[in-house]
C-alpha cells in the first residue's frame, strides 16, 4: 500500500484536532500553550506534504520555516504573560481568570 | 516502499499516541516530555517528506528551545514543593462534541478532495540551495519581517518578564 | 417689498428664537431677568411674521416663495447618478398662517409663562426651551425638502424631550419625556425609510421636484404599490408625532411638563407638526393611502373621545381631547379635504392653546389641584377664565358663531360628501359620534369646574383669579374662536376669504389611476390660463372633479344641523347629567360599569401594549430558556444558570412591563441584551469552543 | 540574487521603511539615553509623520494600481490606493496613539518602559503598514502576527494591574488559536490552490474549486483569522475583556487602526480570491455566496454588539461593545461587495477614527481625574468638567449617528449603499440597530447631566494642550457633519482607483 498525500492529511487533520481539543480544556496556561504548538505543527505537516507531492518542496520547507520561527517568537511572549499571570494572580488555571465578563 | 509505509505508519503512531497524553495526561511534566515526543514524530514526517533541512530545524528549534521554555514555565509557575505537578480539566463534554464534529467534517471533506498531485513525484534532493534563493529572492520582504517579528518578540518578552 | 427682503423676514423669523435660545442660555446663569430677553425675542418674532402674514395674503395671493442653497454637491456618485443635496425654504399661504399660528402661541404661551413658572429654580433655562422649541418647529413650517424636515422633526423631538421632562426629578415627568421621546421613534423609523425610499427613486428630498417627477409617471419601482408604502411610511411620522392610534398613548402621559408647554407642545404646534407634515406630502399620497390615513383619523378621533367621557384630571381630558381633534384633521386629509384640514388645524390651535391655558389658570388658582371632582363653583372666583373657557368650549364643541364650528362642519360635510361618493360612509358617521361625545364632555368640564358647589372647600376659599399676564393671552385667544376673522358668514366658511382664497387644495401628482375617483385634474381654461400666466401653484391647482362640488354644495345643509343637533344633544345632556343631576351618574356608571371602566382605564391601551408584548416576550424566553437549558448549558457548561437568569427576566418584567408600548424595545432588546452578555463567560477557552462551534454552524449555513 | 530589484522595489515601501529606522532608533535611543525618556514619544511622532507624509505623498502620485513583485513574478505587495488609504488611516491613528499616550496616567505610571512601550507601538504600526497592502497568504499571516504579538504586550503592559494583565492572558491564548486556525486553513488553501498568491489563487480556483465543502470550510477559517482582528461576531469574544482591561489609549487604537487593518485585509480577500462571477449576481464563482455570508455577519454583528452593549455600566466596556456593533455596519456596507459599498466604508472609516478616538481621549482625561470609568462615577461630572461632558456628549451623538454630526453621514452613506443595492432589509435592520444603540449612548449623557449632585463646587480647569486636542477631534466631527465635501472626494478617489478587482 502506497503512501498517499491524504494520509499525511488525516495525520495533520487528528493532530489539529488535539490540539484544538487541549486548548480549550485543559486549565493549565502552559498546558494550553502546548496545545498552540500542536496546531502550528499540523499547519507545517500540511505544508510540506502539498509541497511535497507537488515536487515544489522548497517552498514548503520555507513556509515551514516561517512558521517555526514564529512559534518560536509567540511561544516565548505568551510564556512571559504567563510567568505575569502567576505573579499577579498566584495560579494559572486559566479557566478562574475570568475577571473580566459579561 | 515497505519501509517508507513502515515508517510512515510508525511516526504517524508516535504522533497520534504522543500527542493524545500531551492533551490528556494529568501531570504536566508527563505532558512536556509527550510533546517532546510529538516533535520527534513531526520531524521524522519532515524528513519523510524530503525536508530534511525543517527536520533539524524542528528538532533544534522545539525540542531544543521552545520546549526548554515551556518546561521552565512549569517550574516557574508551580511550587517546587509539590511532588505531583498536576492540573485539572474542563468543559470535556462539549468540547469533545464539538471538536469532534469540527474534525470529522474536516477530514471527511480533506479526503473527499480531489489534490493536484504530480504525476511522477522526483526523488528529494539536497534542498538548501534552494531554500536560500527562494528566502533570498521572493521572501525576501518575509524574511527581513521576521527579523522585526524577533525583535519585537524579544522587546515583548522581556518588557512583561522583568522585574 | 420684493421677494428678496421677503425671504430675508422670514429667515429672521426662522433664526430670532435660536438666537434667543442661544443667549439665554449662556447667560442664564449669571443675569436672572434673562428671560426677558427671550421674551422680546419672540415678540419681534411675532411682529415679523404678522407683517409677512399681511403682505403674502393680500399682495402674493398666488405666490410662492423659494430660495435654496445647494448643501452638498457630490457629483455624480457611483451606482447613484447625481447627488445634490439643498437647503432651502418654502413660503406659500399655509407656510405663512402656519407661522403666525406658532408665532402667535408660542409668545402667548412665553408671556403666560412669565407668570405661571415664577419662583422655578431653572426658570431661565425654561424660557431657553422654550425657544429652541419654536425654532425647530419653525424650520419645519419653512422646510422646502423632506431632509430638513427630517433633521427639524428631530429637533423638535428632543426640545419637546426637554420641556416635557422640564421637572426631572419628578420620576412621572422624566418617565414621560422618555416615552415621548421613545414612541416618536418609532414613528420616525417609517418616515425615514419612507424618506429614503424617495431618494432612491428621485435622487432628491426637494418637494417640487419629487412631486414633478412623479407627475412624469416615475413612480418608486416602477409601482403603484410602493407609491402607496411610501406614502403610508412617510405618514408613520405623522402617526407618531401627532399621537395618532396606536402611538397616541404618549401624548397623555406628557401632561407631566409644565402647562404652558401642554398649550405650546401638545395643543397647537408640535402634535400639529404631523397633520402638517401630512399636508405637504398631500398631493403624492394614492387613494389606497388617504384611504388608510382615513382610517387611522377616524379610529384616532373615536377612542381618545370615548376616554375622555370618564377622565377626571382636567389636562387628562384635554390632552384625549387633542388626540380626538387631531384624528379629525388626519380623517379629513383622508377623505380629500384638505383646506378643512387645515383650517381645523388652525382653529383648533387658537382654542385648544386657550383649553390649556385656561386649565394652567385653574391649576394655578387651585394651588396645583388637578382632579375635576375637587373643584366646583369657580365661576365666581375666576371670572376671566371662566368665560373665555366658555368661550372655547363652544367652539370645540362646534356652536354657531364659533371658529370651531365653521371648520367642524365643514369637515362633517366633506366626510358625508365623500360616503355619498365611495359609500364609505363610516367616516361621517364617526364624525358626528365624535361631536356628540365632544360636546358632551366639554360641558362636563366646564360644569364640574365651574358650577355648582364647591367641592373641596378648603382650595376654594383660598382659590384667585390669576395675574393680568395670564389672563391677556386667555383673552386674545378667545377673542381670535369667534367666526368673524374668518368669515363673513358664520354658517358657511366655504364662502369665507380663508377658503375661497387662502387655503388651496393643491392638486394630487400621482397617476389617475391611483387616486380617489373624484380626485381628478379639470382641463378647464382655467389651467390652462394659469399655465400662461406662469404662476406656479396655480398649475398643481385643480383638484376635484364636478361631481365632487356637486356633492359637497348637498351635503353643507345636511351636515350642518346634523352637527349643530349633536352639539346641543350633547351640552344637553351634559347639563342634565351634572347640573340638574337628573340622572344620578353614580347609579348610571354602577348599571354599565364594564363599559365605564374600560372608558376609565383608556382602553386597556397600556396593559394590551404591557399584555401581547409580555405574552410575546414570554413565548420568546421560553424558547431562548429551553436553548439555554439544552443546548447553551452544555456548551458554556452551565455557566448560563437558567434560574438566575429567569430571576433577572422576572424582576425586569416587575420593573418595565408596566409601562406598555414603550418599554416595548427596551425590554424586548434589553432582554436579549441579558441573554447575548451570558455568552460572555470570561473563561477565554469557552469563547474558543463557541468559535469552533459556530464555524461549524456557518459552514453547515453557507454549503 | 538580483539586489538591484531590491532596492529599487524599496522606493514602494517608504512608509515602511520609516517605520522600521524609527524603530531601531527609538529602540538604541533608550539604550544610548536611559534618562531622556520624554524625547521618546517625540522621536516616535516624528517617524510617524515622515511615514505618513510619505503615504500622502504616495496616494497623490497614484494613478493607476501597480503590484510590487520580487525577483521572480510573484508580487507580495500591492501598492494600490486602497492600500495608501487605510495607511494614511493607520498612520493618522497612531499620531493620535502617541498624543493620547502622552497624556495618559496610565502609562506615564510605567514610565521606565517607555522605551519598549514605542518600540512595540512602531512594530505594530508596521505590521498594519504590510498587513493592508499585503497580497500573499503567508505575508498576510506574518503580519497579522506581527501586529497581533506587540499589541498582546501592550494590552498587559501595566504589569501590576490585575485587569490589564488578564486581558494579555486572554489576547494571547485567543489571537494565537484564531491565527493558528488560519494558518491551518491557509496551508489548506495553499494544498488546493498550490500557491499562497492571493491572484494566482483566484486563477487556479477559477480552473479547479475542488470539493465545495472543503472551499467553504477553509474560507471560514481563513475568515476567522481576519474576523477575529475586525472583532466580527462570532469571533469578537476577546474584544470587551480585552478592551477593558488595556490601557485606555490601547484600547482606542485596537478598536481604530487594528480594525480598519482588519477590514482592508477582508476587502483584498474576498475582492481578490473570489472574484465576481458577473457583476450583476455577486454571487462568487466556485459555490461560496460571500454576500449571503457577509450579510449574515453583519446582522449578528451589530445586533450583538448593541444589545450587550445596553447593560455595560464599564464606559470601556461599553465603547468595545459599540465598536463591535460598527464593525457591524462596515459590514453591512461591505456585503454590497460593489465600490459603492467600499466608498462608504472608507468614508465611515475617516469619521469612526475621529469620533471612536475622540470618546475614548474623554474617557481616559476623565479617568486621570477620578481614577474610574464606572458609569455610576460620571454623575453630574458634566457641570464639574463641562468642557469634557460637552465634547463626551458631541462624539457620543455622533457615535449614535444623529445628525448634525459626521456620524450621521458615515450611516447615510452606509444606508445609500445598501439602499442603492436594494438591501432593504438589511439597511431597516441596521436602522433599527441605531435606535437601540440610543438608548447606552443616551444613558452616558443622562448620567452626565442629570444624576448626581446639580451643585457644582469649583469647574474643573483643562490645560490648553487636552483643549485642542479634543477639538482637533471634534471639529471635523461636527464640520464633515454639516459639510462633508471633502471626505467623499477624498474617499471617492480612492474607491476609483480601487487595485482590486
Amino acid at each position: 500500500m502506497n503512501i498517499t498525500l491524504n494520509h499525511f492529511l488525516i495525520v495533520s487533520s487528528l493532530l489539529f484536532s488535539f490540539g484544538l481539543y487541549g486548548i480549550v480544556t485543559r486549565k493549565n496556561a502552559v498546558m494550553v500553550l502546548m496545545g498552540i504548538e500542536l496546531i502550528l505543527n499540523a499547519a507545517n505537516i500540511n505544508f510540506l506534504a502539498f509541497s511535497r507531492y507537488s515536487n515544489s518542496i522548497d517552498f514548503g520547507q520555507v513556509a515551514a520555516l516561517f512558521v517555526i520561527i514564529l512559534a518560536a517568537a509567540e511561544s516565548a511572549i505568551a510564556l512571559a504573560i504567563v510567568l505575569n499571570i502567576y505573579k499577579t494572580f498566584v495560579n494559572i488555571n486559566v479557566d478562574e481568570i475570568d475577571k473580566l465578563r459579561e | 516502499m515497505t519501509y517508507y509505509t513502515f515508517a510512515f505508519y510508525a511516526f504517524a503512531a508516535i504522533i497520534l499516541l504522543s500527542a493524545y497524553a500531551v492533551v490528556t495526561s494529568k501531570n504536566v511534566i508527563y505532558s512536556a516530555f509527550s510533546l517532546m515526543l510529538t516533535f520527534f514524530g513531526v520531524a521524522g514526517f519532515y524528513a519523510l517528506l524530503g525536508a530534511d533541512f525543517i527536520a533539524i530545524v524542528q528538532l533544534i528549534v522545539y525540542v531544543g528551545g521552545i520546549l526548554t521554555l515551556m518546561l521552565f514555565g512549569v517550574m516557574l509557575t508551580n511550587k517546587i514543593t509539590e511532588t505531583e505537578i498536576k492540573t485539572g480539566v474542563f468543559q470535556v463534554l462539549p468540547a469533545s462534541i464539538i471538536i469532534g464534529m469540527f474534525s470529522g467534517v474536516l477530514i471527511a471533506s480533506i479526503s473527499n478532495n480531489r489534490w493536484t498531485v504530480a504525476e511522477k513525484l522526483n526523488n528529494p534532493q539536497n534542498s538548501l540551495v534552494g531554500i536560500g534563493s527562494i528566502l533570498m529572492n521572493e521572501y525576501i520582504l518575509i524574511f527581513e519581517l521576521l527579523g522585526v517579528l524577533l525583535l519585537i518578540a524579544l522587546i515583548g518578552a522581556a518588557s512583561i518578564a522583568r522585574k | 417689498m420684493n421677494d428678496i427682503s421677503f425671504i430675508q423676514a422670514a429667515l429672521a423669523v426662522l433664526f430670532l428664537p435660536l438666537f434667543g435660545f442661544t443667549v439665554t442660555l449662556f447667560f442664564g446663569k449669571r443675569f436672572s431677568k434673562m428671560y426677558l430677553f427671550e421674551v422680546a425675542i419672540i415678540s419681534i418674532a411675532l411682529a415679523i411674521s404678522i407683517y409677512l402674514l399681511f403682505m403674502k395674503l393680500v399682495y402674493f395671493t398666488d405666490a410662492k416663495f423659494v430660495a435654496q442653497i445647494p448643501w452638498i454637491n457630490m457629483g455624480d456618485m457611483p451606482g447613484f447618478g447625481k447627488m445634490v443635496i439643498d437647503l432651502g425654504i418654502m413660503i406659500d399661504n399655509v407656510t405663512v398662517i402656519m407661522l403666525f399660528v406658532v408665532c402667535l402661541i408660542s409668545a402667548l404661551v412665553h408671556y403666560f409663562s412669565i407668570a405661571y413658572m415664577k419662583g422655578d429654580k431653572r426658570y431661565n433655562r425654561y424660557f431657553a426651551y422654550l425657544g429652541i422649541f419654536t425654532f425647530s418647529m419653525l424650520g419645519i413650517v419653512f422646510a422646502h425638502n423632506m431632509l430638513m424636515i427630517y433633521i427639524f422633526w428631530e429637533l423638535v423631538g428632543l426640545s419637546s424631550y426637554l420641556l416635557i421632562g422640564f421637572w426631572y426629578e419628578k420620576k412621572s415627568a422624566s418617565d414621560a419625556s422618555k416615552k415621548a421621546f421613545l414612541v416618536n421613534r418609532v414613528g420616525d423609523i417609517g418616515m425615514l425609510a419612507g424618506i429614503l425610499l424617495l431618494f432612491t427613486t428621485y435622487h432628491t428630498f426637494t418637494f417640487d421636484v419629487i412631486f414633478e417627477q412623479i407627475k412624469a409617471g416615475q413612480l418608486p419601482f416602477n409601482s403603484g404599490f410602493w407609491m402607496t408604502v411610501t406614502g403610508i411610511l412617510l405618514f408613520c411620522g405623522a402617526i407618531g408625532k401627532s399621537a395618532q392610534f396606536p402611538l397616541h398613548v404618549w401624548l397623555p402621559d406628557a401632561m407631566e411638563g409644565p402647562t404652558p408647554v401642554s398649550a405650546l407642545i401638545h395643543a397647537a404646534t408640535m402634535v400639529a407638526a404631523g397633520v402638517y407634515l401630512t399636508l405637504r406630502i398631500f398631493p403624492l399620497l394614492t387613494g389606497d393611502a388617504l384611504l388608510f390615513i382615513a382610517i387611522i383619523g377616524a379610529l384616532s378621533a373615536f377612542i381618545p373621545a370615548t376616554i375622555a367621557l370618564t377622565q377626571n384630571d382636567i389636562k387628562k381630558v384635554l390632552a384625549y381631547s387633542t388626540i380626538s381633534q387631531l384624528g379629525y384633521m388626519t380623517m379629513a386629509i383622508g377623505v380629500g379635504a384638505y383646506s378643512y384640514a387645515f383650517f381645523h388645524l388652525v382653529t383648533h390651535a387658537f382654542f385648544k392653546a386657550g383649553l390649556f391655558l385656561g386649565s394652567g389658570s385653574v391649576i394655578h388658582a387651585m394651588h396645583h389641584e388637578q382632579d375635576i371632582q375637587q373643584m366646583g363653583g369657580l365661576k365666581n372666583k375666576l371670572p376671566i377664565t371662566y368665560y373665555t373657557i366658555l368661550m372655547y368650549s363652544l367652539a370645540i364643541s362646534g356652536i354657531p358663531l364659533t371658529s370651531g364650528f365653521l371648520s367642524k362642519d365643514g369637515i362633517l360635510a366633506s366626510a358625508y360628501a365623500f360616503g355619498g361618493l365611495t359609500g364609505h360612509q363610516i367616516f361621517a358617521y364617526t364624525g358626528f359620534l365624535v361631536a356628540l361625545m365632544t360636546a358632551f364632555y366639554m360641558f362636563r368640564l366646564v360644569f364640574l369646574t365651574f358650577h355648582g358647589e364647591p367641592r373641596n372647600q378648603h382650595k376654594y376659599d383660598h382659590a384667585h383669579e390669576s395675574p393680568a399676564l395670564m389672563t391677556a393671552p386667555l383673552i386674545t385667544l378667545a377673542i381670535l374662536s369667534v367666526f368673524a376673522f374668518y368669515t363673513a358668514n358664520p354658517f358657511d366658511a366655504g364662502k369665507g376669504w380663508v377658503m375661497s382664497s387662502w387655503i388651496k387644495t393643491p392638486g394630487s401628482v400621482v397617476p389617475e389611476v391611483l387616486r380617489y375617483p373624484f380626485m381628478v385634474e379639470k382641463k378647464t381654461e382655467s389651467a390652462e390660463n394659469a399655465h400662461e400666466a406662469a404662476i406656479p401653484e396655480q398649475q398643481v391647482n385643480i383638484v376635484h372633479s364636478e361631481e365632487y362640488t356637486e356633492a359637497m354644495h348637498h351635503a353643507h345643509l345636511p351636515a350642518m344641523l346634523l352637527s349643530l343637533l349633536v352639539a346641543l344633544a350633547g351640552i344637553g345632556t351634559a347639563y342634565l347629567f351634572y347640573m340638574k343631576k337628573v340622572v344620578d351618574v353614580d347609579k348610571l356608571t354602577s348599571k354599565i360599569k364594564p363599559l365605564y371602566l374600560f372608558s376609565l382605564n383608556k382602553w386597556y391601551f397600556d396593559e394590551l401594549y404591557a399584555a401581547t408584548f409580555v405574552a410575546f416576550t414570554m413565548g420568546v424566553s421560553k424558547v431562548l430558556a429551553w436553548f439555554d437549558s439544552y443546548i447553551v448549558d452544555g456548551i458554556v457548561n452551565g455557566s448560563a444558570s437558567i434560574t438566575k437568569y429567569l430571576s433577572n427576566a422576572s424582576n425586569l418584567f416587575d420593573k418595565y412591563v408596566v409601562d406598555g408600548l414603550v418599554n416595548f424595545m427596551a425590554i424586548f432588546s434589553g432582554f436579549l441584551g441579558i441573554f447575548v452578555r451570558k455568552f460572555q463567560t470570561g473563561k477565554v477557552q469557552t469563547y474558543i469552543v463557541m468559535v469552533a462551534f459556530s464555524l461549524i454552524v456557518l459552514l453547515f449555513i453557507f454549503i | 540574487m538580483n539586489t538591484n530589484y531590491f532596492f529599487e522595489s524599496l522606493n514602494f515601501l517608504r512608509p515602511e521603511v520609516v517605520i522600521t529606522v524609527f524603530l531601531a532608533v527609538v529602540l538604541s535611543f533608550d539604550l544610548a539615553f536611559p534618562k531622556l525618556k520624554k524625547v521618546l514619544p517625540y522621536l516616535t511622532a516624528l517617524g510617524i509623520i515622515i511615514s505618513s507624509g510619505y503615504a500622502v505623498q504616495d496616494f497623490l502620485s497614484m494613478q493607476q494600481p501597480q503590484p510590487i513583485s520580487s525577483a521572480s513574478k510573484l508580487p507580495l505587495l500591492a501598492f494600490d490606493a486602497l492600500a495608501v488609504f487605510f495607511k494614511i488611516i493607520i498612520l493618522a491613528s497612531s499620531l493620535f496613539l502617541v498624543i493620547f499616550s502622552e497624556k495618559s496616567s496610565e502609562i506615564k505610571s510605567t514610565v521606565e518602559r517607555l522605551g519598549e512601550y514605542y518600540s512595540l507601538i512602531l512594530g505594530m504600526i508596521l505590521g498594519m503598514l504590510i498587513l493592508v497592502a499585503a497580497t500573499d497568504f503567508l505575508l498576510i499571516y506574518l503580519a497579522i502576527e506581527l501586529m497581533s504579538l506587540s499589541s498582546y504586550v501592550l494590552a498587559g503592559f501595566l504589569k501590576t494591574s490585575t485587569k490589564s494583565t488578564e486581558a494579555s492572558l486572554k489576547y494571547v491564548i485567543y489571537g494565537s488559536v484564531a491565527s493558528g486556525i488560519m494558518l491551518f486553513g491557509i496551508s489548506l488553501a495553499y494544498g488546493m490552490t498550490q500557491t499562497t498568491n492571493l491572484f494566482v489563487a483566484a486563477n487556479s480556483l477559477t480552473m479547479n474549486p475542488g470539493n465545495p465543502i472543503l472551499l467553504v470550510f477553509v474560507s471560514l477559517m481563513i475568515l476567522s483569522g481576519i474576523g477575529y482582528k475586525i472583532s466580527s461576531v462570532p469571533f469578537h469574544f476577546w474584544t470587551p475583556d480585552v478592551y477593558e482591561g488595556a490601557p485606555i489609549p490601547i484600547t482606542a487604537y485596537l478598536s481604530v487602526a487594528s480594525k480598519a487593518a482588519g477590514f482592508a485585509v477582508l476587502i483584498r480577500f474576498v475582492k481578490t480570491v473570489y472574484p465576481p462571477v458577473d457583476g450583476l449576481m455577486m454571487i462568487s464563482a466556485y459555490n461560496i455566496n460571500w454576500k449571503q455570508i457577509l450579510i449574515y455577519l453583519s446582522i449578528m454583528t451589530m445586533t450583538l454588539g448593541n444589545l450587550s452593549a445596553l447593560w455595560q455600566d464599564n464606559l470601556k466596556r461599553m465603547l468595545a461593545y459599540s465598536s463591535i456593533a460598527h464593525a457591524g455596519v462596515v459590514l453591512a456596507a461591505m456585503a454590497t461587495m460593489n465600490d459603492e459599498g467600499i466608498t462608504a466604508i472608507l468614508i465611515y472609516f475617516v469619521i469612526y477614527l475621529l469620533m471612536n478616538f475622540g470618546a475614548f481621549f474623554i474617557v481616559m482625561l476623565i479617568r486621570n481625574e477620578i481614577n474610574s470609568e464606572h458609569i455610576d462615577d460620571y454623575n453630574g461630572l458634566g457641570y464639574k468638567m463641562p468642557f469634557y461632558g460637552v465634547m463626551l456628549s458631541i462624539f457620543l451623538v455622533s457615535l449614535t449617528g444623529l445628525p448634525p454630526t459626521a456620524g450621521f453621514i458615515g450611516k447615510l452613506y452606509v444606508f445609500l449603499a445598501l439602499v442603492n443595492s436594494k438591501m432593504i432589509f438589511l439597511a431597516l435592520i441596521a436602522l433599527l440597530n441605531s435606535v437601540i444603540s440610543l438608548y447606552y449612548y443616551i444613558r452616558v449623557m443622562k448620567h452626565l447631566y442629570l444624576m448626581g449632585s446639580n451643585d457644582q463646587a469649583e469647574t474643573l480647569k483643562v490645560s490648553f494642550s487636552n483643549i485642542l486636542v479634543a477639538l482637533i477631534l471634534a471639529i471635523p466631527v461636527i464640520l464633515f457633519g454639516i459639510y462633508f465635501g471633502p471626505v467623499a472626494d477624498f474617499a471617492k478617489n480612492s474607491a476609483v482607483m480601487l487595485g482590486v478587482r
